[in-house]
């Protein structure tokens, strides 16, 4: 092992440990910080207001509806991109 | 707990992502942190004693359907970046005929 | 690289394809009363079609589904999310608002919108994972050298 | 009018699906055309939002008819709005110039990337934020891949750094739902302090994983590495994007988290000032030794995202104004820079900045435009790069720190011994070639367009510089109320 890589090596676990301690120590909150706001709403509302019993489908579908649309354009887009990247036509010169 | 957890497995994915030298494992090392995070989220609803989010007759301590709902979207978005770069790192190793990080600052370029 | 499994494979494949269908159909149309919904449906379709896919072959299962039209499903399903979308505004709600009743909660056709847009995301993300892992796989079997 | 917010984001996104599906059919030809117009009506529409939002209106929809915390809401107001004409210029611009080079998905894409930077802009929600800011992630991706095989890694960098970015932007919105139970931004505005008194850890912890990941998304200083890989590799129209838009993105997320959001806490602007700072400086230098003609476009950039940065860390009302102005008008320039440089790589079929040195074979106008756009781009006087400039160093004089007034005007010499050492080699006379007569110009005319369109607009505002104000003012005023 070179001594360049040694440092990398270093720099990377200091990095990491450096991100625990902060992790670990900034989102010491306990469950009393989870204040349920807007879930407390829908719970307490979803069924009536959407007719969903299944809560998750009733936020998926109904009330953050345009998230779902943002999710299905990135899953339009990763199929797009995987044939425009493996079309036939644009990989033939990289066989030759 | 269970976030204590999640932010271990994101330390963990984090770690492939940067110190691992062959592509493919930088590509498990970013599905590891995107699991990290979706458990992270799904964490943050759970607590003892709640049940799943189906309001069925007589149910009304449910845990956070929020988050589980947001995480159907990032596990998506985590597939199509994988699908992504694997189709990219494909069309890599047909060009250099490697998977060495090297690649990707260029060594072996003509 | 073998065109195809042996026939132990083939045969439990075929005979899981349709159960694994009518599951995520299940999963798609039940989605808004019981655990479940349009994307985990979709999965399930969309695995059922890479299961199809291993054990087949990709010759045989090109006849059957092509993947131009797989494309133009997905592409479809998700034009019809944004139609529902604009339907909204036409219909005077705003973007994506719900403009079907309710209806009684607990049945199948109720929920307004969420039963219509869990099929078209179920059909949309079972034809493109199944897309996805279609090109990655014939690209591999050129680099393999047909 | 009211819904005119979601149609100028779904209407591309509708046209995309739509030629995903024709480039399928025989009536590929026609995508391009069809992508141009929709940008066009998508452009038109915000354009007609501009006498509501320079009257100081805000514009909100909500989208499934939820009210503020429970669904999804946008808002245009001046800062989104400023965005969102940039965003629509340059990818108008930029469909122009690609109506003859490509087919049917590439236009599916650029429009699904112009539906993600208006989505980003537009959104009061943070969880949404990250979708379209992932959308438009994504397809930035796929597009820098070009013929080049090389530009395959360059898009692999940037999708590693990239989804390291949004993952932790991803771990911050979470964090931030755990404290406050919401994602909506206005009532985030008020939680926040409210939260900072008792837990100003956590706080911190979000406030830096955000700072990381829009320090990668923007190519600051540590983590600049995709920026020249990514802009010089790309083809030129996505080029122009990446540096005119999508750089952008980082600094508008920045603003309107930081400035906006957590605005009573901690200051940040010493950090932003010298983060700028170091990014400016680096940028210069690394631009001054680069070969590769787009390499140095592409560190230029870092510079000038350096000095936008400045101007906002100054933490005063002109600096601000300043740095608004300089967003918008290296948007221009640098349009306009990579087109000209595009096009003279396209003509000679050289990258080197030594190779270009005496090729009679440039046609006139991109070496102009060119030219133009480096004056500009120093900063002298008639253009409108001097006024956004003399702005932040204005800022910085008033604030007293001499230091950063003096950098800026020295980065601006260096700027001007790099960009004009590359001037010189395209105007130094051809001594020889006459042997090698190629056809002196096959660029079609409507890829001039894009040019003039562009070099008239940093004309025009260099000239007219209350003009520009104006359309800042708003934005300005959401900050500095």
């Amino acid at each position: 092992m070179s001594l360049k890589s040694v440092i990398r090596y270093i720099l990377v676990l200091l990095l990491l440990v450096v991100l625990a301690v902060a992790m670990f120590v900034g989102m010491d909150f306990g469950k009393e910080y989870h204040r349920r706001k807007v879930s407390d709403y829908y719970i307490a509302r979803g069924v009536k207001d959407t007719g969903a019993i299944n809560l998750v489908t009733a936020i998926y579908l109904n009330y953050r509806a345009y998230d779902t649309l943002g999710e299905a354009t990135v899953l339009f887009v990763a199929v797009l991109g995987v044939m425009y990247l493996l079309s036939y036509e644009k990989t033939r010169d990289e066989n030759s | 707990m269970s976030d204590k957890i999640a932010l271990t497995l994101f330390l963990i994915g984090l770690y492939g992502l940067i110190a691992k030298k062959n592509l493919i494992k930088k590509v498990m090392g970013l599905n590891i942190l995107t699991s990290g995070i979706v458990l992270f989220f799904i964490s943050l609803g759970y607590e003892k004693g709640l049940t799943a989010p189906i309001m069925e007759k007589g149910i009304t301590d449910v845990v956070d359907p929020l988050p589980q709902a947001l995480m159907l979207t990032t596990i998506v978005i985590g597939v199509c970046i994988t699908a992504l770069a694997l189709s990219l790192i494909v069309r890599i190793y047909r060009r250099y005929s490697s998977l060495d990080v090297k690649i990707l600052t260029g060594e072996g370029d003509e | 690289m073998r065109r195809q499994e042996t026939k132990i494979v083939r045969n439990v494949a075929r005979k899981l394809f349709p159960v694994l269908v009518l599951f995520a159909f299940y999963l798609i149309i039940y989605g808004h009363i019981s655990p479940g919904g349009g994307f985990q449906g979709g999965v399930v379709l969309g695995s059922s079609l890479i299961l199809l896919y291993l054990s087949e072959g990709p010759e045989r299962v090109e006849k059957k589904f092509k993947n131009s039209q797989l494309a133009i499903l997905e592409a479809i399903g998700v034009l019809t999310f944004v139609g529902i979308g604009f339907l909204g505004i036409i219909l005077g709600k705003h973007f994506l608002g719900n403009f079907l009743p309710i209806g009684r909660v607990g049945m199948v056709p109720s929920a307004g919108l969420v039963l219509l847009l869990n099929l078209f995301i179920g059909t949309k993300v079972g034809a493109g994972i199944s897309l996805i892992f279609y090109a990655l796989m014939k690209f591999d079997r050129r680099a393999q050298g047909e | 009018m009211s819904n005119f917010p979601i149609l100028i984001v779904a209407l591309p996104l509708c046209f995309a699906f739509f030629i995903s599906l024709l480039s399928l059919t025989k009536l590929n030809r026609f995508c391009g055309h069809l992508a141009l117009l929709s940008v066009g009506v998508s452009f038109v529409l915000t354009l007609c939002l501009g006498p509501r939002i320079l009257a100081g209106e805000k514009i909100a929809y909500s989208l499934g008819n939820w009210p503020a915390p429970l669904g999804i809401n946008l808002l245009v107001d001046g800062l989104s709005y400023l965005l969102s004409l940039i965003f629509g210029l340059l990818v108008l611009l930029s469909v122009i110039y690609s109506l003859e080079d490509h087919k049917g998905k590439y236009f599916s894409l650029v429009l699904i990337l112009y539906a993600g930077m208006n989505g980003v802009v537009f959104t009061r929600d943070l969880f949404n934020l990250y979708v379209f800011w992932e959308i438009l992630s994504i397809s930035a991706y796929i597009l820098v891949v070009s013929p080049q095989p090389a530009s395959l890694r360059a898009s692999l960098l940037y999708l590693f750094l990239g989804s390291l970015a949004t993952a932790l932007f991803l771990l911050g919105v979470g964090i931030i739902y755990a404290l406050a139970g919401t994602f909506d931004m206005d009532a985030l505005a008020r939680e926040i302090p409210v939260i900072w008194r008792t837990q100003p850890l956590a706080i911190l912890l979000v406030g830096a994983l955000f700072l990381v990941s829009l320090g990668i998304k923007s190519g600051l200083f540590p983590m600049y590495v995709w920026v020249p890989e990514a802009h010089s590799l790309a083809p030129t129209p996505i080029s122009v994007l990446l540096s005119g838009a999508v750089l952008k993105i980082g600094i508008y997320i920045f603003i309107r988290l930081f400035l906006t959001l957590f605005r009573t806490e901690v200051s940040l602007e010493g950090l932003i000032l010298y983060w700028g700072l170091i990014s400016m400086v680096f940028g210069g230098c690394l631009a001054l030794v680069q070969e590769d003609l787009k390499r140095m476009l592409a560190y230029s950039s870092i510079n000038q995202v350096g000095l936008i940065l400045i101007g906002i860390g100054l933490g005063t009302k002109l600096g601000m104004e300043g740095s608004l102005y300089h967003l918008f008008n290296h948007a221009l320039i640098k349009g306009s820079l990579f087109f000209s440089a595009g096009m003279i790589i396209e003509s000679t079929g050289k990258r080197r900045i030594r190779e270009l040195k005496g090729n009679g074979i440039v046609p006139f106008f991109p070496r102009f435009s060119f030219l133009m756009g480096a004056l500009a781009i120093i900063g002298v006087p008639p253009l409108n790069g001097f006024i956004s400039k003399w702005l932040i160093c204005r800022a910085a004089v008033e604030r007293g720190n001499l230091i950063v007034a003096a950098l800026i005007l020295i980065f601006g010499i260096v700027a001007a011994v790099y960009y004009l050492k590359v001037v010189q080699n395209l105007f130094s006379v051809a001594k020889m070639c006459q042997t090698e007569k190629r056809q002196s110009s096959s660029i079609p005319w409507i890829k001039y367009t894009c040019l003039g369109t562009l070099l008239g607009g940093s004309l025009v505002f260099g000239l007219l510089p209350s003009q520009g104000l104006y359309l800042i003012r708003e934005a300005v005023a959401l900050i500095f109320p």
